[in-house]
């Protein structure tokens, strides 16, 4: 399991990657999405799969999952959904204010 | 601890110029400062006595105790010496002031400056600790720099200023390097603790890299060739300033040091060699470049560089002594060196009044050129006069003092011929050859300035104002220097018993019979070589002078045109076009870019160590069974995300995003952790609506047409990113070392009363990653409030605070 | 225990909050913010102070012991940068005072500035690396928000960029986080070296940190700096001066953190890496900087220089080095912040950025030009400014490692932060006056006094350098053992 | 046999997820897409009963109602996108 | 046989006939010729599809471990009124907003209605 | 165009309590069973978008006249609040207390400060996720 689903962040990195080396604003945004479920499905693999039942006390069963990988991948996801929630706004602003999303039209301060 | 203080008066006085000047806003704010100097010089010379019966003080305040810096002050007759330069040349540098400088000019400023450059080469010549001594080099530099820009609406003032402070700051910088390095040998900073220990470390490579970033700092201020080409562009200052700092004190600073560590350096051949070579060779240059300047400030300039490069050689001469031990050999060194400090004193007095000469024929006549000037001597006898004194000084002949100091450089190059030192052999005679070429050309432009100025045909159309005498108050100040040309050559001996031998003495403070081994100066001793020489520097300078529209013509010979002047110019120029089109070669905006250097060190840095430090090793013993609906997940996820790349319309690819995030959700189903799916269901769900709900209004995606071979580095890129992260992820597996702290969780409901662990642990065991978490999500929320509700459009685009 | 730890990081973030509030208050938010912001300095001070008598302090949160709950850990190294962020941001506040203007003002400014600093400080302070990784995101989130406050085209262009880079480098930070949870079953930075020195850094462990140097230098501009001059150049002068002060370092800090106290096994390697990119950064720091006529971008790559300087120190790892380390960083901010503020009070009065469109400034605004000239002068190291001790200790640390390219290449730098300077000088203060009495802006004085103030903090620092040395030392003491931080957080009790 | 069944509903479940993903891809419409996504929704909600049987646990049950309480908001935000081009209107009569 | 295990067995297979339902919707979510028909199956059986699972799981909870799911309810009940209206918006959206009906349908009697609000406002909700 | 909305509006009535119950609920039950303050603020935050999207933003800011962006800022305060408060009895930063008592209808309950927290936390999420998407679909 850990190593099928190892191969899936892999594949999902390399196709975030992908996304973010694009023009396009949106699948640079995408792509960060993509990274950030990547990196929970890390931190989930890193605490290893499957090695007991639901961390809930009470339930009838003795050994529990790692539950501190758990506790820090709600953490994660909630900071990259603020992080995404804001970048897509500013990605809305950005093309509102310029009429781009193409970021080689967007390169900023340059020689002026 | 008096003459600690006596340091910090300049400063101190310093900053309430501006404020006196608020009150006295014309040119008697000079006589206030005038005190200060005055007061200076007297109370030094208030030391001479015990300095010379070999008495030396030394006190200090503790500054940064930690790192061994301290402000020590130590007073002998070496920093005497210079410090009575300074505060006597300062003093009749200011007085001059008074009347040279116009009452519209900035004068609080002017002061401000010379004093702060007074105080920091005092603080310069007095400071034992190394550290400090930088500290007042770097301020001699900085004062100087302001004082050459003292205009600095002009062009060529700014040009001057931003050389020299980039040369001599270069050069303090190394210093610095060469200082730290030697108190990681020694472990002090003291430069008198040095001299005793030094012995031990000579042989250490760092000693001679020490010693030559130490030589760079004393080129490059005192400008040595290469580095001389600051001084004739530091010209640009007001004369009075040309006169204390780049002939009389600051240029000297170098000369100092040189001397200050020479018990330090001086048993080095390296060092014998740099000096004495480079000394030489810059007396040759600077006086044959001297001959060809039509600006008599430009030429003073040359001639001060070719002086300096003099007595640079000198000391490095002297510094023999040190190598030769406590034996009468060494007698020829020490005279060196007493000869070195000798002329070093007579220079600061013809050169200082010969830019005050040159100073009074700016100031009353609107120029300085050569070409313009001449037959002067009618209308201008004392300022006459006293050019004659000074030059005929400078060309090394009676009664003046520049002869004695000369002769006795003579003598000391001459000694070198056969001398059996640092395995010198013939070349020794080449010394005494290039010495002697150099002076004749000294007397070339010494009869420059006197006969192309007073003498020949007056023109008064070529000058801006009819020719006048000066006034008496500027005059003062090179009359009295003038009054010490000639004293110094009937009573040599004065300066020579009570200020030259304990100089030499502090020099040389590990010699013991070093006063022994100097002779009195004599104003005539016979017949010898030193001597025959000086005569044939007057037959073939005079010659050289007569036919001089004859030969001139060497200097505009090709090669003089590749100087240093253009290379300095021309580096600057390059660098700065060279730096641009690097730095727009790779800082080119894009984020694209940006994201392919930030991989490309990942995957060089991250996946070459791993792949080549041998942690590459997979274990999946411990993997957990797949069932089939699991693999049904994965390949979905897998495919959608595929798919995400091909998307040909933005909104499916939002979607197989979503769905990619639901899947996960699943996953967290299957891995037991029905928070982390609950969370993941909803904030998947948000993240699409708002997706869905800014893209709305972005123009609808285009497929990528990207060039071949721009997709293959990004697809390549990808996948060893890719591929990185993975194999680094089984290696971690299979290589768990220890078990995780998270047992302790499973207590959860003993500890802190929940049963849920994640939540226990988000709301308890680690409650404060998840109140800064909300704390993000705040930030977040009303940063996109602000983001939508503030925009550049509703206020006036000005530039107001870009 | 000693609660009052958490407060340099609590207080702006509960000030931060109720300024939300006072939304419209304008007056009330200005004063409520001075008063918070000296709470804060003071109780940094106190703390310092502590510090010195009982040694490290930790906090462990809801009492729960580590390495199990997250603690706060007060070491003089992170109590000395928690106390310059402080000051530094309190006399930013006095120039946004005078600067930022209502409308800005009214959209959450404060509230902002004060999140940020809550992130810096809560990062300075954590024992927690997971942790960390939330008080950077903290820090983030207001930088981000800060940069694009104003909305203008620029901001918001060179802002994508800012925040895609930032985001896949907390992307990296957070797999580097799993795969050191996968090896070593911990968070807590203490237990984590301990763990590391039980079992050897081996080579994986090794790649692991290669993978957090890459977070951290991406946040502190090491090498991987590219994003820092166009993203610097773009939000309000205060806004930059914050950033150009405060958020650099605390890359910088992490960098520190991480090499002495969890991977210092395998200097060979990760060190020796550092010394090279701190060499490339000084380099084409210094070539940069040299480039660009825009003031702006001058300043900019002048901070990236000082980045690379600062890093010598920690490539080195001696104790001279660290030293030298910690004595740059504290100037550094300083310095920094008075750079971008001069910088953007002459964009204000001359409303260019080109340093060959303006000119002769000094003759209107003659304090202005000499706190810059004692600015270039404090930041080429120039004695006895705040920048000269850090570099002779830097000199020192060099020398003992042995690393004469380094020393060579930190001292010529400091040669080109001069020349970049200088030419700003030359150009811009000194030459013609072009400006006509009638064009001529009046310079605010509430713009002018945080520049003294932060010229005769420079000034002050520099003379009075021995009054930090005591805790300089502590800090750099505390960095060569990483065995002192171990057992303050792990043993004692 | 319990479990056999349930895994196999489980499976048929997925091969519903799959056939709406499909459907996603193919389009051709927007609402197309929507239903598929809503089908997906209720289908997942399902799927978490199922699990929740399988795991023998009751720790993902809410996770059904949350499911649905989303999947209507989503459609409906969806409708009302395809049908007005904007989601959340500012005033009644637009 | 327990009453635990038959409620449990029961419980199975109302959640196997909702599987089934399921992908018969499925199916149909794939053949079907366009949007309109489409729904059909994705709204009718699929909502009926969950109910029966729901209803499973319900009962299985109830039954084999004596647990009433006040959770599993309020789902039910709410995919139960949810579901309809979700399938009617989304319809009615897809018809105003003009997607075409497959060719082999006979008759489109809000065609003059949706046609005039046209006419009255040109720039309608033609995007999609 | 006019659009009948009837059917929708009605259902709304009923599911948002269906959904503002189950967020409480949630979020109080956050210990022991799945959810938290987190969950528990997304869904009751997704009862006020519902609404939004039901009606229009107008009529449910004369119905519910809240600043979201206030109601997050006291969210926040009360999850630091919470953990300022042990501060004041001597304790650690950020320790809870907890016991347990026995409420009419939930039966044995454990209170805690914990509760607060969590409270502070889904207030805190309603704030935001309301704020920004009323931000964004004003803007439009």
């Amino acid at each position: 399991m850990e190593t099928l689903i190892t191969i899936l962040i892999g594949v999902l990195v390399t196709v975030a990657v992908y996304l973010l080396l694009s023009r396009s604003l949106i699948r640079v945004i995408l792509g960060s999405a993509i990274l950030s479920h990547a990196v929970h499905l890390l931190l989930m693999t890193m605490g290893g799969l499957k090695k007991g039942g639901v961390p809930l006390i009470g339930e009838d069963n003795s050994t529990f999952t790692d539950a501190l990988p758990q506790a820090l991948i709600l953490t994660a996801i909630v900071i990259s959904f603020a992080v995404t929630a804001f970048l897509l706004v500013l990605a809305y602003r950005t093309y509102k204010e310029t009429g781009q999303d193409n970021l080689d039209a967007l390169r900023g301060f340059e020689d002026e | 601890m008096f003459l600690s203080i006596a340091i910090f008066i300049p400063f101190l006085i310093a900053i309430f110029i501006p404020f006196i000047y608020k009150r006295v806003p014309n040119r008697n704010i000079g006589w206030f400062v005038l005190v200060v100097p005055v007061l200076l010089f007297l109370f030094l010379a208030s030391h001479i006595p015990t300095v010379a019966e070999g008495k030396t003080t030394i006190h200090t305040f503790r500054w940064i105790e930690s790192a061994g810096i301290h402000f020590t002050t130590y007073l002998d007759g070496l920093s005497l010496i210079f410090g009575l330069l300074i505060s006597g040349v300062g003093s009749l540098v200011i007085l001059y002031s008074i009347y040279y400088l116009s009452e519209r000019e900035a004068l609080g400023r002017f002061y401000v400056y010379l004093l702060l450059f007074m105080g920091a080469m005092l603080g310069v010549v007095f400071s034992d600790n190394m550290m400090v001594l930088y500290v007042f080099w770097e301020l001699t530099s900085i004062s100087s720099f302001l004082l050459i820009a003292f205009w600095y609406h002009r062009k060529k003032s700014r040009y001057g200023a931003q050389k020299s402070m980039l040369i001599t700051v270069t050069g303090g910088i190394g210093m610095l390097a060469g200082f730290v390095m030697l108190q990681s040998l020694t472990g002090t900073f003291s430069v008198r603790e040095t001299i005793q220990v030094i012995d031990q470390y000579t042989g250490e490579g760092l000693f001679i890299a020490a010693m030559s970033l130490v030589l760079l700092g004393a080129f490059t201020k005192s400008a040595q060739f290469p580095f001389h080409i600051w001084l004739p562009d530091a010209m640009e200052a007001p004369t009075p300033v040309s006169a204390y700092l780049h002939s009389a004190t600051m240029v000297k600073a170098g000369i100092y040091l040189v001397a200050r560590f020479t018990p330090i350096f001086g048993g080095e051949k390296i060092w014998f060699y740099a000096i004495c070579c480079v000394g030489i060779f810059t007396l040759f240059l600077g006086s044959f470049n001297a001959v060809r300047q039509t600006d008599l400030k430009a030429l003073l300039a040359y001639s001060t560089i070719s002086q300096l490069g003099l007595i640079m050689s000198l000391i490095g001469l002297g510094s023999a002594a040190t190598a030769q031990g406590m034996s009468t050999q060494s007698a020829i060194f020490v005279q060196a060196t007493f000869a070195a400090l000798f002329h070093l004193v007579n220079h600061s007095t013809f050169k200082g009044a010969l830019f005050m000469v040159v100073g009074i024929l700016d100031h009353e006549l609107g120029t300085r050129d050569v070409r313009r000037l001449g037959g002067l001597m009618a209308f201008m006898p004392v300022t006459f006069t006293i050019a004659l004194i000074g030059s005929f000084s400078m060309a090394g002949l009676p009664p003046f003092n520049g002869f004695l100091s000369k002769e006795m450089f003579f003598e000391a190059m001459l000694s070198l011929r056969g001398l059996d030192l640092f395995s010198l052999g013939a070349w020794g005679a080449i010394f005494p050859v290039i010495a002697w070429v150099a002076s004749i050309f000294t007397f070339v432009y010494s009869m420059i300035i006197v006969f192309q100025t007073f003498f020949g045909e007056h023109h008064p159309e070529r000058i801006e104002r009819p020719a006048h005498e000066a006034k008496p108050g500027m005059l003062i100040a090179p009359s009295v220097l003038a009054t010490f040309i000639i004293g110094i050559f009937f009573f040599p001996n004065l300066i020579g018993d009570y200020l030259l031998r304990p100089a030499v003495k502090g020099l040389y403070p590990t010699l013991s019979n070093v006063e022994s081994m100097i002779p009195a100066i004599t104003v005539w001793h016979g017949f010898n070589t030193a001597l025959w020489m000086t005569i044939g520097v007057i037959i073939l300078g005079v010659v050289l002078y007569w036919r001089l529209h004859s030969w001139k013509g060497i200097y505009t010979a090709a090669p003089m045109r590749l100087n240093l002047d253009t290379m300095y110019n021309g580096l600057l120029l390059k660098t700065e076009e060279g730096a641009s089109s690097i730095t727009r070669f790779y800082m080119t905006g894009y984020l694209r870019d940006y994201v392919v250097y930030i991989f490309t060190f990942f995957i060089l840095i991250v996946g070459g160590v791993f792949f080549t430090n041998g942690s590459f090793s997979i274990d999946l013993s411990n993997d957990a069974p797949i069932a089939a609906n699991e693999y049904i997940i994965i390949f979905v996820m897998m495919g959608a995300s595929i798919a995400i790349i091909f998307a040909k319309s933005r909104k499916t690819a939002i979607i197989l995003n979503g769905v990619l995030g639901y899947a996960i959700a699943i996953l967290f189903v299957v891995f037991r952790a029905p928070d982390l799916a609950l969370t993941q269901i909803v904030v998947e769900t948000v993240t699409t609506a708002l997706f869905l709900l800014c893209f709305y209004f972005l123009p609808e995606w285009k497929m990528e047409k990207l060039p071949k071979p721009t997709k293959l580095v990004n697809g390549l890129i990808a996948v060893s990113a890719g591929v990185i992260v993975t194999v680094i992820a089984l290696a971690a597996q299979g290589n768990k070392l220890f078990e995780s702290v998270s047992v302790y969780f499973e207590n959860a409901y003993d500890l802190a009363g929940g049963k849920n662990i994640v939540n226990t642990i988000l709301g308890d065991f680690r409650a404060f990653d998840t109140m800064l978490e909300v704390v993000v999500l705040f930030i977040a929320g009303i940063g996109v409030f602000t983001l939508i509700k503030l925009k550049a459009g509703k206020e006036e685009r000005d530039v107001e605070d870009q | 225990m000693n609660n009052s730890i958490v407060l340099p990081m609590i207080i702006p973030l509960i000030t931060g909050i109720l300024l939300v509030f006072f939304r419209s208050h304008i007056r009330l938010q200005r004063i409520v913010s001075v008063v918070s912001i000296v709470c804060t300095v003071a109780i940094s001070v106190y703390i310092l102070q502590l510090i010195q008598q009982e040694g490290i302090l930790r906090l462990d949160f809801g009492g729960w012991l580590p390495p199990y709950g997250i603690l706060f850990v007060a070491d003089s190294f992170s109590m000395l940068l928690v106390l310059t962020t402080s000051i530094i941001t309190g006399i930013l506040l006095l120039y946004a005072f005078a600067s930022i203007g209502v409308t800005h003002e009214k959209m959450f400014f404060y509230p902002f500035v004060f999140f940020l600093i809550t992130g810096v400080n809560g990062s300075f302070l954590t024992g927690d690396l997971f942790n960390l990784f939330v008080c950077f995101e903290v820090m983030l989130l207001a930088s981000y928000v800060l940069i694009t406050l104003g909305g203008r085209k620029v901001q918001l262009v060179e802002s994508i960029k800012y925040i895609s880079i930032n985001v896949l480098s907390s992307w990296f930070f957070l797999v580097a986080i799993a795969y050191l949870y996968g090896t070593i079953g911990t968070l807590n930075m203490a237990h984590l070296s301990v763990r590391i020195a039980e079992v050897g850094q081996g080579p994986l462990l090794t790649v692991i940190s290669l993978i957090f140097l890459i977070v951290f230098s991406l946040k502190a501009g090491l090498l991987l700096y590219f994003w820092l001059p166009g993203s610097y150049s773009a939000p309000p002068t205060v806004v930059a001066a914050l950033f150009g002060a405060l958020l650099t370092k605390v890359g910088v800090y992490a960098l520190f953190r991480t090499f002495t106290l969890i991977f210092y096994h395998e200097p060979g390697i990760t060190h020796k890496l550092i010394g090279v990119m701190a060499i490339v950064t000084m380099v084409f720091g210094s070539v940069g900087a040299i480039a660009y006529q825009d003031v702006r971008q001058i300043v900019a790559y002048n901070v990236v220089i000082a980045v690379g300087f600062i890093l010598v120190g920690l490539a080195v790892s001696t104790e001279a080095g660290f030293q030298g380390s910690i004595y740059y960083l504290v100037h550094d901010m300083i310095i920094k912040a008075l750079l971008y503020l001069i910088a953007g009070t002459m964009i204000y009065l001359t409303g260019k950025t080109r340093i060959d469109e303006m000119s002769g400034l000094i003759r209107n605004y003659p304090l202005l030009g000499w706190l810059f000239f004692i600015t270039l002068l404090s930041l080429a190291g120039i004695p006895p400014l705040s920048g000269f001790i850090g570099k002779v200790y830097m000199g020192q640390g060099t020398i003992e490692a042995g690393a004469f390219l380094l020393l060579a290449v930190a001292f010529l730098s400091s040669i080109f932060v001069l020349y970049s300077l200088l030419r700003i000088f030359l150009n811009s203060f000194w030459g013609e006056t072009i400006i006509n009495e009638d064009d001529d802006v009046p310079l605010k004085k509430g713009m002018l006094v945080p520049c003294v103030l932060l010229g005769i903090l420079t000034f002050a620092l520099g003379i009075g350098v021995e009054g930090i040395a005591v805790y300089v030392q502590d800090a750099a003491e505390t960095l060569m053992n990483p065995q002192i931080y171990i057992e303050a957080v792990l043993y004692e009790r | 046999m319990i479990e056999t069944l349930l895994t196999i509903s489980l499976v048929l479940f997925a091969t519903t997820i799959a056939i709406a993903v499909v459907r996603i891809i193919l389009g051709p419409s927007m609402p197309d897409r929507v239903i598929a996504l809503d089908i997906i929704g209720v289908n997942l909600i399902a799927t978490i009963g199922i699990v929740s049987i399988l795991l023998k646990t009751k720790a993902f049950l809410e996770a059904i109602l949350i499911l649905g309480i989303l999947s209507f908001i989503g459609t409906i935000a969806f409708s009302k996108s395809i049908e007005r081009g904007i989601i959340v209107e500012r005033r009644k009569d637009r | 046989m327990s009453v635990e295990k038959i409620g449990e067995l029961v419980g199975v297979a109302f959640i196997f006939a909702g599987a089934i339902a399921s992908v018969i919707s499925a199916f149909g979510l794939l053949r079907l010729p366009d949007i309109y028909t489409r729904s059909h199956a994705a709204t009718k059986s699929s909502t009926l599809a969950v109910l029966l699972t729901l209803s499973g799981t319900f009962i299985y909870f109830l039954l084999g471990e004596q647990f009433v799911s006040v959770r599993v309810l309020l789902g039910i009940v709410f995919v139960f009124l949810t579901a309809p209206v979700a399938g009617h918006l989304i319809v009615r959206a897809a018809y105003r907003s003009k997607v075409k009906l497959a060719d082999i349908s006979v008759e489109d009697a809000l065609y003059d209605v949706l046609h005039k609000e046209e006419d009255e406002k040109k720039d309608g909700a033609g995007r999609s | 165009m006019k659009i009948n909305d009837v059917i929708l509006q009605t259902v709304t009535k009923i599911v948002v309590f269906i959904i503002l119950t189950f967020g409480v609920e949630l979020f109080l039950s956050g210990h022991n069973n799945p959810g938290g303050g987190f969950i528990g603020g997304l869904v009751l935050s997704s009862a006020f978008v519902l609404l939004y999207l039901v009606y229009d933003i107008e009529t449910v800011q004369k119905g519910i006249p809240f600043d979201f962006k206030k109601i997050a800022a006291i969210g926040v305060l009360l999850a630091v609040g919470s953990g300022t408060g042990s501060m004041l009895f001597g304790s650690e930063f950020l320790t809870h207390t907890f016991s347990e008592f026995t409420l009419p209808v939930f039966g044995a309950t454990e209170l805690g400060t914990v509760v607060l927290f969590e409270a502070g936390v889904a207030l805190t999420v309603v704030g935001v996720v309301v704020t920004i998407i009323l931000s964004i679909s004003e803007d439009v």
